[in-house]
């Protein structure tokens, strides 16, 4: 397919389909992510990206058949390892034996909570939830250093005009995004809140929200946008997340447990355990619905910079 | 009742998928999307009645409000969504 | 004839569910053999709201539990809210972009991406 | 006798299609989504072995015994956001690679390399054979 734009809504069809894929082996709340990030945020930054590359693609491919051969024998070699793999769906596979029965058995009494996941992500293996965390940081980061322009200060009036206009085209669109806005927003602090009893959590609920905050961007343009929520604000936000989910652990470690042991935070073990599972899911919450922001923001940012660019060209 | 209905969107989630690998436009495409999307959403609550499990509902609501911001976004990056800013002259008659 | 009242919205919960994959299944051919995309999208457009709405119903039927019924209603408004203003934007961004109808024999022109001086028309 | 391992040879697949999309098209922003879907493959290999017949999803329930493995889906569940975090920033670097060599082909960026590497290597040998002459 050489459409690029054809390319990226494919992509998007892929992820609804892996999604409804995991809804389909029990696993809701990685359905609930993949929902949103594969559908929704990586699609938009594929097509943010392309409206800058280009749309078409070269169609020459690199020694195709050699690839293909690669690919073949590659392949082949899997499918010969997996001959020895439990059978699809046996529950006396080697990976439902070793800490599994303890998370399944155990958490109740010990963590309270009664979505296992959110009890493994948060209690049990909070130390890789950590790491997860800072590296979506660092990614913020990342694009922030490579791709963040100068602005000049933006002409107020000049955004007043284009709004004018805007609103008289795509009236009924926003009117519609109006009334959804505080839904979502809504839907994502209930999803924050609801992750110990159904599927949900912070990385859901951050990806959200801050889907909600592209739509308002998509649509009232990105000055606009800006003009709501403040750039330096969301950085710091970003890094407020990443230093609470630290802190908690710190504060655990000074109250003589072990790094994110959160029996310690409080007299009663379980309501310890309550305490830091709320307070790590709003740090990651928080890190990542400003992390995406960032990225977006970043993101749209360029292209808008660079089709000013070409119109001045053409003038 | 149910397995019939899963089935029937399931089917239509195919020719959806035809219809975005072959569809000559842009908007064909973007329409398959939508509705594929759609479905989704009826797919994903019918499956969570099929396996007994109903209260994961969430899920589909978050699917119907991604579908919409993408089909938004798709729109909005594919030249169709233009900006227009008012020229300077048209702004100088209204004052 | 004992019809009980569960009896009844059993069979209503069925017949709901029946008339949505139905109408699932005549959007799903009619985006596939319809000959343009106008036609495609009022297929789709037309069927999608109502058999999403058929289908939701038919499921609220099928489960008593408050929150359970409460998140249909939920998804079913949103439904409705969402399809035709999604459909409503994707015919005005096609028909701005110039992709015209095809009407009676005449083929019509399927030009993308000449939508340059209609912008400033707002209908 | 094999038909109980068809969820791997799927994941196979996929992450085959993926690998060859990596390695055949030169495209930067197709070697991403081919990258995408190689990840999404193993994404589907986890989950496909948290899988219990018969289990239902890792939320406890009164009344069921038998739940899937909740620790590939933690795994996965952090994957996925982290996963979306390094595809931004691959394609923000498409993005300056395009602003700086104004093309994303692979074989595009790699002439002018090519010539930038050759005009480095005339200059070094003219400042040498300069350095000699002084």
């Amino acid at each position: 397919m050489k459409d690029l734009f054809a390319v990226a809504m494919l992509v998007g069809i892929y992820g609804l389909l892996s999604a409804s894929f995991f809804v389909a082996m029990d696993a809701v709340d990685v359905a609930f992510t993949e929902a949103s990030v594969g559908a929704g945020i990586s699609t938009l930054l594929m097509f943010v990206v392309i409206t800058m590359t280009g749309r078409s693609e070269d169609p020459v491919r690199h020694k195709p058949l050699l690839a293909l051969i690669v690919v073949v024998i590659t392949g082949g070699l899997l499918i010969y390892g997996t001959l020895d793999m439990p059978y699809f769906g046996a529950a006396d596979a080697p990976i439902h034996q070793h800490v599994a029965p303890r998370y399944i058995n155990d958490s109740m009494q010990e963590v309270g909570v009664i979505n296992l996941v959110t009890s493994v992500l948060a209690s049990y293996r909070a130390f890789d939830t950590f790491g997860e965390v800072v590296v979506i940081f660092t990614a913020g980061i990342g694009v922030l250093a490579l791709l963040s322009v100068v602005r000049r200060r933006d002409d107020d009036e000049l955004i007043d005009s284009v709004n004018d206009s805007m609103h008289e085209q795509h009236l009924i669109l926003r009117i519609v995004t109006k009334m959804l806005i505080p839904f979502i927003l809504l839907f994502s602090l209930y999803v924050q809140f609801h992750g110990d009893f159904g599927p949900g959590g912070g990385f859901q609920a951050g990806v959200i929200f801050a889907s909600a905050i592209f739509l308002y961007t998509l649509l009232f343009g990105l000055s606009t946008a800006r003009r709501v929520i403040n750039q330096s604000l969301i950085r710091l936000i970003a890094a407020i997340g990443v230093l609470l989910y630290g802190c908690v652990g710190v504060v655990s470690l000074l109250n003589g447990g072990n790094f994110l042991d959160y029996n310690v935070l409080s007299s009663d073990p379980i309501a310890g355990q309550h305490l830091g599972i709320l307070l790590i899911e709003w740090g990651v919450g928080c890190t990542v619905a400003s992390v995406m922001m960032i990225i977006f923001f970043n993101f749209a940012g360029r292209q808008e910079e660079q089709q000013q660019a070409k119109e001045k060209e053409k003038s | 009742m149910l397995i019939a209905a899963t089935i029937a969107t399931l089917v239509v989630m195919i020719l959806a998928i035809i219809r975005g690998i072959v569809g000559p436009t842009l908007y064909d495409r973007i329409l398959a999307v939508n509705m594929f999307g759609t479905k989704t959403v009826l797919l994903l609550s019918l499956l969570g009645f099929v396996m007994g499990r109903p209260e994961f509902l969430d899920i589909a609501i978050v699917y119907a409000l991604i579908n919409f911001i993408s089909v938004i976004g798709v729109l909005r990056y594919s030249d169709s969504f233009q900006f227009i800013q008012p020229s300077p002259e048209s702004k100088d008659k209204e004052q | 004839m004992a019809f009980d009242i569960d009896t009844i919205v059993e069979l209503i919960s069925a017949f709901c569910l029946l008339i949505g994959s139905f109408l699932c299944i005549s959007g799903g051919v009619g985006i596939l053999r319809f000959p343009d995309f106008y036609t495609r999208m009022h297929a789709v457009g037309v069927t999608d709201t109502l058999a999403a709405g058929m289908i939701l119903v038919g499921l609220m039927l099928q489960n008593p539990e408050a929150l359970v019924v409460i998140k249909l209603v939920m998804i079913l408004l949103m439904t409705l809210f969402i399809n035709p203003t999604a459909s409503h934007a994707l015919a005005k961004a096609a028909i701005h972009n110039g992709l015209l109808p095809i009407l009676d024999d005449k083929e019509g022109n399927k030009t993308e991406n000449n939508y340059q001086e209609s912008g400033s028309s707002n209908c | 006798m094999l038909m109980g391992l068809y969820n791997y040879w799927v994941v196979v697949v996929l992450m085959m299609i993926g690998f060859y999309i990596v390695i055949a098209h030169g495209n930067l922003i197709k070697k991403i989504v081919g990258l995408t879907i190689f990840q999404t493959s193993v994404f589907i290999f986890y989950i496909s072995m948290a899988k219990v017949k018969d289990g239902t999803a890792p939320i406890l329930e009164q009344g069921t015994e038998l739940y899937s493995n909740p620790l590939p889906h933690v795994l996965i569940l952090t994957a996925i956001v982290v996963g979306i975090a390094t595809t931004a920033v691959g394609l923000a670097l498409t993005v300056r690679i395009k602003e700086a060599y104004g093309s994303i082909e692979e074989s595009d960026i790699q002439s002018q390399d090519n010539l930038i590497q050759e005009a480095h290597t005339q200059d070094a040998q003219s400042q040498v054979t300069r350095s000699q002459v002084t």
